[in-house]
């Protein structure tokens, strides 16, 4: 692989981020060594994006930075369109995040690697293209440069993009949320992964949410938070003994650092599948499978994307047949009291609808009163202001507490949280988390709780299945 | 629909001032269709050979064509024909439609795979060929025209609605919903109503559109409505070959075609995009 | 792949029939005398049609029950032999290799100056939506398609025929004639595809692969070249084809304003004078130019687009 | 961008053609609105026979007047009962066959057991004796060499037919070949150099089919045609004006008359008939929708039409009172909405005509408007032009606007024949007959002689005015447009023939 052209230092001084209405970065400073990885931790909207757009120099137009940022002495925020763009792919290169999204659907991996070769370091088509195959060989896709990206797994794809910013060749690489959208064991390999570059001597400047990819990464890590660098120094430190409260509250959000509290059963079974088998064409997701849960418990499905766990919850739900084995209900049940928590809640509720609406139109559907509604959004910790929003304008923690509380309402007896809590920021997960708990323990509900998170599965449920990946 | 998201500041004071234009268009048009004919009461197809191609101004308002028939009166009752059939067409195209649409959609199997059939028989089908055979039935007569159109028509609102609903039918919150114990009513009402309404609009105004083209062209070139009806395509081709003495008469209907399908295609503009 | 050709296959016979068939009853049950409207279509209408409508019927066999014709209409397709003309008695092959054949031309000159036309202005405005080249190319489409075909044509006459003399104003044989119906076609189908393509830019362009490509380092050129244009034809391929289906039928009124021979020029003529064979056969060919075209659409967006290939 | 250069290239590229192309070869293109349906001569026999590549054994001059084509010469038995018509020896067909009596008998045959004129004279037997071709008839009939100069009797080569009969290929005689056929619109010929009348003077010449009249206009304006038939009467207003243009005008045989169902209640009384007569204004409709006052039709043939004219016949014009006293005299009385009635049946019928001319329709509407003002309510119907022979047949024909041609062969009396026979005919009468006119003209059919001929045709004239079976509307005329270019262009009344190879370059 071409070595990297050297990059000795990157320092930011007080910058700030300026939109019309108002500062929405203050006074960041912060500096870049080879060797010392830097990651930048807080939660969407903490503006840790921006900073490295701002490094990047891709901030919208509407947005002005001030301060310094100095690459080797050059200063990115004076310089000009051209210039940026200049330094892109061979000076800074950027990890995308969700890069499967990022390369293009219509051309195979190998030329988009090799043409950055072509028309970034100009050379002739013959040799871009065997050089795009060494860059492809260090990350292990040797074997992959004819398929194209909708062929590829996540990973792959990850590995792909970090290919292409080995062909700029370039000093600098900025990561932009590499675990997002991967799961437990993917995240792993990335993050190894990204060491490696360091070893390579590039700098490397990661944005994320996920503490544990903060951890591994090591060096100096930042947290943000409402445009502020509110904790800033070695990893060991910043993780172990955090100084701001922010920070206390980010670390201790992370499951891994909760103490573990599984409810316990506090009825007989309410839900059971016996050996349950579903295939989707000829790929075999699971087979004979058993799974019960009782009143009161959190009964955790874990595995790898992909591996059926969701089916196996709709399964049980009564959403899907299975092509083997039986669900056994309580007959005296009624099928509305088994409810489920997706894991995209501006998705679960109709999208034009105000939240207000849904819950009322709920209320007289089954003849509730609304002062019940009135008396969860309390214990929720809900405004009253939000019901007039509509689901977008909601954050998705608040809107994951909306589903629950929707639920309730019909006072379930089961409820089927697939990856309910995946995509929120570690505090709000928390939150919902709580929530969940509290409300099994109070009312008696049984959940089964499907994540590819391990750490949480193992601090809240009273069982755990765990269901491997088969690649057929 | 994406770019509005990307460049709203910029976008939407145009777009809707686009859309307004056309709708105050469209009222005013739509005044003149429904209250013109009452209004004036000189009967479009009174000929009077003696005011052949009348000037504007003087005794009639407008002018008056080749047989010295009041224009304003024809253009009136013309607006109100092309305007009247315009919407049967699309009505009588867009009901089925529609229902067709959400069945398949929701329903799926043999029936979706019966309609998709059916639709792709009719788009196979010369829209035009079926047009010219019907209006071989009656020669000259509204029934058969409008039919013919609405049976081309359908196809187009047919496909959008059973496309549109299935994509919302996937999607979770749908799901929930079920969950949740509403029934397929409430479902259709609030949640898949409120999504396709808005392209069932636009694909009615463009319908419109098409029927008003549609009925002018076919006029055009003689299979359509018949003499004296005051049709704003045949009126065009009656006046055309004045249009070296009285070119102002040639393009008054030319004129008002245009406006409507205008009127129609700037009301239509937020959605196509 | 060979899957894919069987399916078209199957789909092509089956239209075949269908049309045929409706296009048979149709025709059947159309009132007025058969046999008096092919003589009035043969001799015109200042010879003594009824006697000629009598040697009509015994010569074409009018009289003989309708089952007994349409068996004849089928075995005869399966043939690929469409019959004669009633009214000229030319083998209708023959007639439709000449218009099917003229309206084609039409049809394909039309295509390619709408695609000159068209997706070049969409491009450019798409790449800087809401600059002034697209608000341009915005109103200019709705204008256009404000405009019936008719008016256009005739306005275009107007324009190159009378005032510029440049091109004849109607006939047909060279590119000179071809030039204005094929216009008066191509400036309706542009007004849309133009559109089309501009939303089809501008969605590449907001792609996070359109913006990694840049991220990449490549230049503007590049990133267009390589990941703007062929992302962005899927969509219109797939349009273009709805439009070229279309194309084959809006060319009748173009063609009877600009006497051009094309097939809606016969088509209204086959109607009017009852002659069912060419009826039929111009319905046949135009279904399976649909399935052609439908097929070919298929073909290319696959071509275009890999994830269509899966499976 | 790719595409903007793609359109430089093709705008510059236009451009360059244009100007190459403007550079004609010298070709007559010559353009009418007739279609090349079939090539079998009763089908578009008038094509070839206009544009001289067929020809008759006997053609008519402008005035009507019999002149030699394929017969040099022709003669009558004493009984009338055979005719003798001789070839001429120098006429060869384009495939260098000569033209020989036996080929012209054979095209003859062939014509009569068609569904042309030639089905209507009463002919035993069409038989070749030596340079002669001749025909013996029935009973005498004195018109049949006029009938001969029908274009269903254009003489074609042995070649032509196929073995079943059927015209395969047109092989005639004239002074221009067939280079090219595309029906239905184009035909390109070349000098044929064989003609007996000697070379024409443009060798080469194209004819193309443009049914709309405006567009025809166009072509005429745009100078891409130089000789263009039949315009629209507006339009000849404005080519008039153009300095590069002549127009041609010549009034033709051919009348539209108001044919009304006189069986029916409506018009069974002839005053009723009159006072139709009386509620249209021909003027008008000449004005205004003919563009030219003359085509008023005060009586069934316009003045050209020699011998067949009555310039003292009283005039057909408008008069509403007279027409509303006639029908209030026949028992029509206006009801309430202003449309007469009697014995509780409305006054409201059905006008059926048809768009192969295109001022049938237009007429139509002005008729509709006009009877509307003397309380007829008339609903107008276009349709194919076949509905009104099947509507006559079956009875239920109540009106119909048609455009009659009387040159249908050059003398009127063959379509009188035809047209007020004892049971009427399709175009013609309809219920209605009279012997002294079926007198008239069983003694027009057997002589020649126009002094012997004149009384009786004043007479039928007047019968026809008097009784008016079928209502007169406007005459017709012929409008030519001639580009500067060319010279030697005249107009042919009866439309038998072109007279192309006489037309010459300008310079």
């Amino acid at each position: 692989m071409n070595a990297p052209t050297r990059i000795h230092d990157l320092s930011i001084a007080d910058l700030s981020v300026h939109s019309r209405a108002g500062p929405i970065v203050r006074d960041v400073s912060l500096s870049l060594q080879p060797g010392r990885p830097l990651t930048l931790l807080g939660e969407s909207g903490s503006g840790k994006s921006l900073v490295a757009q701002a490094v990047m120099g891709t901030l919208p137009p509407e947005l002005t930075a001030s301060g310094a940022i100095r690459l080797d002495g050059a200063d990115l925020i004076a310089s000009t369109p051209d210039e940026r763009r200049k330094r892109w792919g061979r000076a800074i290169s950027l990890l995308p995040q969700e890069p499967w999204l990022a390369l293009d659907p219509t051309m195979r991996i190998g030329p988009q690697v090799a043409e950055v070769h072509r028309f970034v370091r100009r050379q002739a088509a013959q040799r871009s293209e065997t050089l795009a195959h060494e860059n492809l060989r260090d990350v292990g896709l040797d074997h992959a440069s004819a398929l194209y990206p909708f062929q590829m797994s996540g990973g792959m794809c990850q590995r792909a993009a970090i290919a292409i910013a080995h062909a700029g060749g370039s000093g600098l690489l900025i990561v932009d949320e590499p675990t997002k959208g991967l799961d437990a064991d993917l995240r792993d390999s990335v993050v190894a992964r990204l060491i490696e570059e360091v070893d390579a001597g590039r700098l490397l400047l990661t944005i994320t949410h996920d503490i544990g990819v903060a951890r591994a990464l090591g060096g100096t890590v930042g947290i943000m938070l409402e445009g502020r660098l509110v904790d800033h120094g070695p990893a060991e430190q910043v993780l172990m003994a955090p100084s701001h409260p922010y920070s206390q509250a980010l670390l201790s959000a992370d499951p891994r650092s909760w103490v573990r509290s599984a409810p316990v059963p506090s009825g007989d079974v309410m839900l059971a599948g016996r050996g349950l088998a579903k295939a989707f064409g000829d790929h075999t997701l699971f087979e004979d499978v058993d799974v019960e849960v009782r009143a009161g418990e959190i009964v955790s499905i874990v595995g790898p994307s992909g591996c059926g766990k969701t089916t196996l919850g709709n399964i049980l739900l009564g959403l899907v047949e299975p092509d083997a084995g039986t669900v056994e209900r309580r007959k005296d049940i009624s099928l509305l009291r088994f409810q489920k928590l997706y894991q995209d809640p501006p998705a679960a509720f109709p999208p034009h609808q105000a939240i207000r609406k849904g819950l009322r139109d709920l209320v007289k559907l089954h003849r509730r009163r609304w002062d019940e509604v009135e008396t969860l959004l309390a214990r929720f910790q809900l405004q009253n202001a939000l019901l007039d929003r509509l689901p977008g304008q909601i954050s998705g923690g608040e809107l994951q507490r909306f589903a629950i509380l929707r639920a309730l309402l019909l006072d379930p007896v089961f409820l089927f949280a697939d990856e309910a809590t995946s995509r929120l920021d570690p505090v709000s997960q928390k939150e919902v988390v709580d929530v969940l708990l509290e409300v099994a323990r109070d009312t008696g509900l049984g959940v089964l709780l499907v994540t590819h998170d391990r750490a949480l599965a193992e601090k809240i449920s009273t069982r755990t299945v765990m269901l491997a990946r088969r690649d057929t | 629909m994406s770019i509005e998201t990307a460049f709203p500041s910029a976008d939407r004071p145009r777009r809707l001032s686009a859309r307004t234009i056309g709708a105050a268009l469209l009222l005013a048009l739509a005044a003149f269709a429904i209250l013109g004919p009452w209004l004036i009461e000189a009967d479009p197809a009174r000929q009077d050979l003696g005011a052949s191609l009348a000037p504007i101004g003087g005794a009639y308002l407008l002018g008056a064509d080749h047989y010295g028939r009041s224009l304003l009166a024809r253009l009136a009752h013309g607006a109100r024909l092309s305007f009247g059939m315009a919407f049967l067409t699309m009505m009588t195209a867009a009901l089925p439609g529609i229902f067709f649409g959400l069945v398949a959609a929701w329903r799926g199997g043999w029936i979706e795979r019966m309609f998709e059939l059916l639709a792709n028989i009719v788009l196979a089908l010369p829209g035009l060929m079926l047009v010219l055979l019907l209006l071989a039935f009656a020669p000259g007569n509204f029934g058969p025209l409008y039919l013919g159109l609405a049976l081309t028509l359908w196809v187009e609102f047919y496909r959008v609605t059973r496309a549109t609903t299935a994509t919302i039918l996937k999607q979770p919150h749908i799901e929930a919903a079920k969950l949740l114990g509403f029934g397929p009513g409430y479902i259709l009402r609030n949640h898949v109503v409120p999504v396709i309404a808005p392209l069932i609009a636009t694909l009615a105004a463009f319908a419109m559109a098409t029927a008003i083209i549609a009925i002018s062209t076919l006029s055009a070139i003689s299979v359509g409505l018949q003499p004296p009806t005051p049709e704003l395509g045949s009126m065009i081709v009656e006046l055309l070959p004045y249009y070296a003495e009285a070119p102002v008469h040639v393009l008054l209907p030319a004129v008002l075609i245009f406006l409507l399908v205008l009127a129609l295609q700037l009301v239509a503009q937020r959605e196509t995009r | 792949m060979r899957r894919f050709l069987l399916a078209r296959l199957v789909q092509a016979g089956v239209v075949a029939v269908v049309v045929g068939t409706l296009c048979f009853v149709l025709m059947r049950v159309l009132p007025g005398d058969a046999a008096m409207r092919i003589a009035a279509g043969r001799y015109g209408p200042d010879a003594m049609i009824a006697g000629a409508a009598e040697k009509v019927r015994q010569e074409l066999g009018l009289d003989q029950p309708w089952p007994v014709q349409f068996l004849e209409w089928l075995a005869n397709l399966v043939r690929f032999d469409l019959g004669h003309s009633l009214v000229t008695g030319a083998p209708v092959i023959e007639e439709l290799k000449v218009q099917l054949g003229a309206s084609l031309w039409l049809a394909a000159a039309a295509l390619l100056l709408s695609l000159l036309i068209g997706p070049a202005i969409g491009i450019v405005s798409g790449l800087r939506p809401n600059g002034w080249a697209d608000r341009l190319g915005l109103a200019g489409s709705v204008t256009l398609r404000a405009l019936p075909p008719f008016m256009l044509g005739l306005i275009l006459m107007l324009v190159f025929a009378i005032w510029l003399g440049w091109l004849p104003p109607a006939g047909f044989g060279s590119w000179r004639e071809l030039a204005l119906p094929s216009l008066t076609l191509a400036l309706g189908l542009a007004a849309v595809s133009s559109r089309v393509t501009r939303e089809a830019i501008a969605t590449v362009a907001k792609a996070p692969y359109f913006a990694f490509a840049r991220h990449k380092g490549l230049p503007e050129a590049a990133v267009v070249r390589r990941h703007g244009l062929r992302n962005a034809a899927i969509p219109v391929v797939s349009y273009l084809g709805l439009q070229a289906i279309y194309l084959v039928e809006g060319v009748v009124v173009v063609e009877s304003i600009l006497a051009y021979p094309g097939i809606g020029h016969a088509l209204v003529h086959a109607i009017v004078e009852r002659d069912i064979p060419m009826v039929q056969g111009t319905a046949l060919a135009m279904g399976l130019i649909f399935v052609a075209v439908t097929a070919g659409v298929d073909a290319a967006s696959a071509w275009l687009d890999p994830r269509l290939r899966r499976a | 961008m790719r595409f903007a250069r793609f359109l430089v290239v093709a705008a510059v590229a236009i451009c360059l053609s244009t100007v190459t192309n403007s550079a004609e070869e010298r070709l007559l293109k010559v353009v009418g609105p007739w279609e090349i349906g079939g090539i079998d001569p009763a089908q578009s026999g008038y094509i070839f026979s206009r544009l001289q590549v067929a020809e008759t054994l006997v053609s008519a001059d402008p005035t009507g007047k019999l002149i030699p084509a394929l017969a040099e010469q022709w003669s009558a038995s004493e009984d009338g009962l055979a005719w003798r018509f001789t070839i001429r020896a120098d006429a060869t067909f384009h495939d260098g066959t000569p033209v020989t009596a036996e080929a012209a008998a054979a095209s003859l045959r062939r014509a009569q057991a068609g569904v042309g004129v030639l089905t209507q004279v009463p002919i035993s037997e069409i038989a070749a004796e030596g340079r002669d071709v001749v025909v013996r008839l029935e009973k005498p009939f004195a018109a049949l060499p006029a009938y001969l100069v029908n274009f269903g009797n254009i003489i074609l080569a042995p070649a032509s037919y196929d073995a079943s009969g059927k015209v395969t290929k047109i092989i005639g005689s004239g002074p221009y070949k067939v280079k090219s056929l595309t029906p239905p619109l184009k035909l390109e010929l070349e000098n044929s150099g064989n003609w007996w009348g000697g070379a024409p003077e443009i060798s080469e010449v194209s004819y193309l089919a443009v049914g709309q009249g405006e567009t025809r206009a166009l072509m005429a304006e745009s100078g891409e045609a130089d000789l263009v038939f039949s315009m629209l009467p507006v339009s000849v207003e404005r080519l008039k004006r153009n300095p590069k243009l002549d127009v041609k005008i010549a009034t033709i045989p051919r009348t539209r008359i108001l044919k009304v169902n006189a069986a029916s209640p409506f018009f069974d009384d002839v005053e009723e008939r009159r006072a139709i007569s009386y509620a249209i204004d021909r003027a008008g409709i000449a004005k205004a929708i003919l563009r030219n006052p003359d085509l008023d039709a005060t009586q069934l043939f316009p003045p050209a039409l020699a011998g067949w004219h009555v310039s003292d016949l009283p005039p057909l014009e408008r008069n509403l009172d007279a027409a509303r006293r006639l029908l209030a005299e026949a028992g029509w009385e206006p009801g309430s909405d202003g449309i007469l009635g009697q014995d509780g049946e409305r006054f409201s019928v059905t006008l059926l005509t048809y768009s192969n001319w295109p001022e049938l329709p237009p007429i139509a509407t002005a008729l509709q408007a006009q009877l509307r003002e003397v309380g007829i309510d008339v609903e107008v119907s276009v349709g194919n032009s076949s509905e009104i022979p099947s509507r006559h047949r079956d009875g239920t024909l109540e009106m119909a606007l048609i455009s009659r041609l009387y040159s249908i062969v050059p003398d009127p009396t063959g379509t009188l024949l035809q047209d007020y026979g004892p049971e009427g005919s399709e175009w013609g009468a309809m219920g209605w007959s009279s012997d002294e006119l079926l007198v008239l003209v069983d003694k027009l059919v057997a002589t020649s002689d126009s002094q012997e001929r004149a009384p009786l045709q004043r007479r039928a004239i007047e019968l026809l005015q008097e009784e008016l079976p079928s209502i007169p509307i406007t005459w017709s005329e012929l409008a030519i447009v001639a580009n500067q270019r060319i010279a030697g262009v005249q107009v042919d009344p009866l439309e038998v023939n072109y007279g192309l190879a006489s037309i010459r370059w300008a310079d």
